[in-house]
């Protein structure tokens, strides 16, 4: 049992280690509100990683030139090598890959609401990699310096695969625009579609999202949503401007004195109503999610259940 | 060179239909461990298609399906979205739908058994492009082998569901087997040529290891007989499955929609 | 014209698709004469859909599809199988797939019964080719309703197994519904110029419909929220759910394969 | 019971009755042989056209223009038609649709193989029509005056749609051979796949179909395998020239002395195999006709249920 003075002189050390930007480890002393939020954060980073490849997953099947289905395959599976590399940052605090699974079929935890956007033409593979995953890395290269350590490795990784793809994607819509003039009309009309999604994956605006300075105090957040949002936009316009297309905003312009961009606000009404589950796909997504999860689990029993025989065998053998 | 052009197409499309089955299962795999592996089984063998359709086009200019002028596709891709499924020269075990887990881990067992100890051949194939893809692809198919071989005994040797499942899923597949093994016009050609292998040549060895596996899950070979063709056309000669068509639809849609398109 | 054209691509896409998941049962039904009861209403909105594209390629030849030079292929097939999925007007709720023979019916009920009643009032358009197929379309939507409401019942108070059934097939459909009454620019636009329906004018009349099937089966309205779209854009606007794309990608695949072919 | 003596009065009857080509009726007396026959043959028919519903049902999703789909759907909902009628004639036997579905997907009774063959692209749907609807006609026909009641009134219907089934299919053709290369090698390659397995609807040859004597006898059957074999490829030749298509078969030639056509033998041995279950799709038709027979499981009880209810209700109403 930890005394009072113990906890209050562990609870000091954990506050110097996040003050002087050192890492928290997993058999470190941490407060447990500190352990609850990191797991929800990186738990929810890790689902969307693992629904993040349905939209795109969908359309391996379909990819036009073999050598964009080599590129998509491989970037799915980085998703799900993503996925594992996170689950395995929560066992670190104790949390299996199971429980998480199940927190994520039953809908008890969240996972990003831009993939219950639909996919819906090859260009969406293109603006996802260019919108979505650029958005992503935005927000994840500060996680990169995050207070707890395996998180933190883990986005060294997962960004710089991140920013790969997001090339990848940019450079579908590349040649998709030297196309035909269809190509380029998808390009644009995906381009309608995720650009307002895309602005929302920062979160909503900072008046309105309470936890974000807690998270910052505890090192686990680096900078606000509308900081990361501005980020953003500064950084993709001159990409829109090279790639000939259109970002749906009128109100967005470059703004001299602030030496960044002026831009309208995303709807925030479809916004919490996706975040609650009524958007487009967020039922299909679970609902597949939770039936590759089923219909795995013989698969899963006849693993483990080899797995005892073997020992039980060895152990036979030694005994 | 149209001898060598039809034996790459055959390699090519055994390649390229299991490839794009296994990767259905993206996003859908009993757990995450086993969806990466089979989406890297996948990325091999596509990366296998590709080049023996690459050097079937080389080979033979007039394989490779006619598009508007001026369209950019390239050869290998007018080959996998320009050709209906009679111009397919795949062995039918390659296209059968997935089926469930035990399925496609019997399927791929079956395949990479067999198609491994013909690139271990081919190796020495007098067509330098076929002797470095089957150098390079042999070592890619020892590991979808070993994968497939240990799920199999796993399941076989897991829970009686699984068990059960396992046994079922090798007898759905057995009568598709022995079309591996039988020798093709243009299959026996480019073995005389030095360029292929007679698959009925292989067939000894195959049986060996695919009998180790059984061995180690203590399953016995089914009875089912042979599935028959249409006048003894099989999938060699172009004469598939229905399933061959519905997936070929999908996999095919929006290169055909878009038939001047860059991607 | 464009307006007109528009909104007979709506209503003429609505039909098209669901004839098209419809007729998926085929050969699949519980018992053969749903599966000749289900073939017959795949056909006769086929038949809807035929008549409302040719429809729009007359009353606005832009908005047919462009095919290569010499092309025979006729404008309702230009319209069925050469427009992508963001090119169909259709409501979500066509498209969403079969699900099980409750989800099927309970789509049915919905879909029918909404399009009896803007079917009835578009009997007196001021195009008298929307008219005609409406006042023909109408008695065939008649019988499409009554057999989805029989078995709407039917299955609601049938077994325990087919009440659940019902209600789940209603909970899931229940998001959908909503887009069914939502005005539509286009719409509005035919509205005024008096050949086509507001559906928002007929969502009273059709709820007193739908109470009635809903009060003989015992069920109570689903809590469902609507189905949201991507920045306020549905069906109507071409954003569709990801179902659509793969049920054209199978529909224009041999179409598509052949775009100078005649059939 | 019935005494020895009845029993030779009702056979002497009955046997008038089929050497005037009268018809027997369901409360006719027959012999139990006669019937198992009747219900045997007349339950094979009825598969094959549920049967047949799957390999051109295939098509309907990909009829490639709205007027075939139309055409397909029609036709494929004919058969089912066909189905309904024919299980009606065995009912009158006292046999149900549910004991045959069973005994179909059991795998106790057959239906007729060519539906074991796949079909392989749209020129196939044209190809069924004009050569298997055509050769099902031959069969067909002669049934229209076969001996037992229900079913030669079931046939007469049945027959006038397979003409016009069959008739549409030759226009498909025609079609298709008026239209581009490509569609003309898709009419060929699929003539040379079903040319074969027509021949062999017309069941073995007479010396190898040793239940046709009886059945002649008895008026189910009115012609042998090899005569309606004879008058099906007569009849298909010329039609065959007119499409400018080439049977696969070099012993196909005009015999001026027998005034008919010599032709070669299909593969017996690959017929034997297919009806034996090893054909390209036997096993695969049965899982579907089992998957929607089982799926459609609580739909039927639940009707049956519905049923009950509703007539015990208005018994007590009525009590």
């Amino acid at each position: 049992m930890t005394s009072a003075v113990d906890e209050a002189r562990l609870q000091a050390q954990f506050e110097a280690t996040v003050a002087h930007k050192d890492r928290i480890e997993p058999r470190d002393w941490m407060p447990e509100a500190y352990r609850k939020t990191v797991v929800r954060q990186v738990a929810q980073h890790a689902h969307s990683e693992i629904i993040g490849m349905q939209p795109e997953g969908d359309w391996i099947g379909r990819a036009p030139s073999l050598r964009r289905k080599a590129i998509l395959l491989a970037k799915v599976q980085d998703e799900a090598g993503h996925g594992l590399y996170l689950y395995s940052a929560t066992e670190t605090l104790g949390v299996s890959r199971d429980e998480l699974t199940e927190r994520l079929i039953t809908g008890a935890q969240k996972y990003s609401s831009i993939f219950n956007y639909p996919t819906l033409s090859y260009a969406d593979v293109g603006t996802i990699g260019w919108l979505v995953d650029g958005a992503a890395i935005c927000n994840q290269v500060p996680l990169c310096r995050t207070s707890y350590g395996p998180y933190g490795r883990a986005m060294i990784r997962i960004c710089k695969e991140e920013s790969f793809h997001q090339r990848q994607g940019y450079e579908l819509l590349m040649t998709m625009m030297r196309g035909t003039d269809e190509q380029r009309a998808m390009v644009q009309e995906s381009v309608d579609r995720f650009w307002w999604p895309s602005l929302m994956m920062f979160g909503p605006p900072d008046d309105a999202s309470p936890n974000t300075a807690q998270s910052m105090a505890w090192g686990i957040k680096t900078h606000t949503n509308d900081e990361l949002r501005q980020r953003f936009v500064d950084m993709t316009v001159p990409q829109a401007v090279a790639l000939w297309v259109t970002l749906p905003d009128p109100e967005l312009r470059w703004n001299e004195e602030r030496g960044a961009h002026d831009f309208g606000q995303p709807d925030w009404d479809e916004f919490w109503s996706v975040v609650k589950g009524d958007g487009p796909c967020n039922a299909q997504r679970i609902a597949h999610r939770k039936k590759a999860w089923d219909d795995g689990a013989w698969v899963r029993e006849a693993a483990m259940a080899f797995a005892d025989k073997q020992s039980s065998q060895s152990e036979e053998a030694t005994a | 060179p149209a001898v060598l052009a039809a034996y790459c197409l055959m390699l090519g499309d055994d390649a390229l239909v299991l490839s794009q089955r296994i990767s259905e299962w993206c996003s859908r795999a009993p757990d995450l461990e086993e969806d990466i592996a089979l989406a890297n089984i996948a990325l091999d063998l596509l990366g296998q298609a590709r080049l023996l359709l690459a050097r079937a086009a080389a080979a033979d200019p007039a394989a490779v399906p006619a598009l508007p002028e001026g369209s950019p596709v390239p050869d290998e891709d007018r080959l996998a979205f320009f050709r209906d499924d009679t111009a397919f020269r795949n062995v039918r075990l390659a296209e059968v739908p997935n089926g469930d887990f035990a399925e496609t881990i019997t399927r791929l067992l079956l395949f990479s058994t067999w198609r491994l100890a013909l690139f271990e051949r081919l190796a020495g194939s007098r067509d330098a492009v076929v002797a470095a893809v089957a150098a390079k692809g042999a070592k890619e198919l020892a590991y979808h082998r070993d994968f497939a071989a240990r799920w199999f005994v796993t399941l076989a040797q897991g829970t009686d569901e699984s068990r059960r499942r396992a046994l079922d899923a090798l007898g759905a597949l057995w009568p598709l087997w022995p079309e591996l093994f039988e020798t093709h016009g243009v299959e026996r050609a480019a073995a005389e040529a030095g360029v292929g292998v007679d698959p009925a040549s292989v067939a000894a060895e195959v049986d060996v290891v695919l009998e180790q596996v059984l061995a180690a899950s203590a399953v016995e070979r089914p009875e089912a007989r042979p599935l028959a063709g249409a006048h003894g056309w099989k999938g060699r000669d172009g004469v598939h499955t229905e399933a061959l068509g519905g997936m070929l639809a999908e996999m095919q849609s929006v290169a055909r929609a878009h038939p001047r398109g860059q991607w």
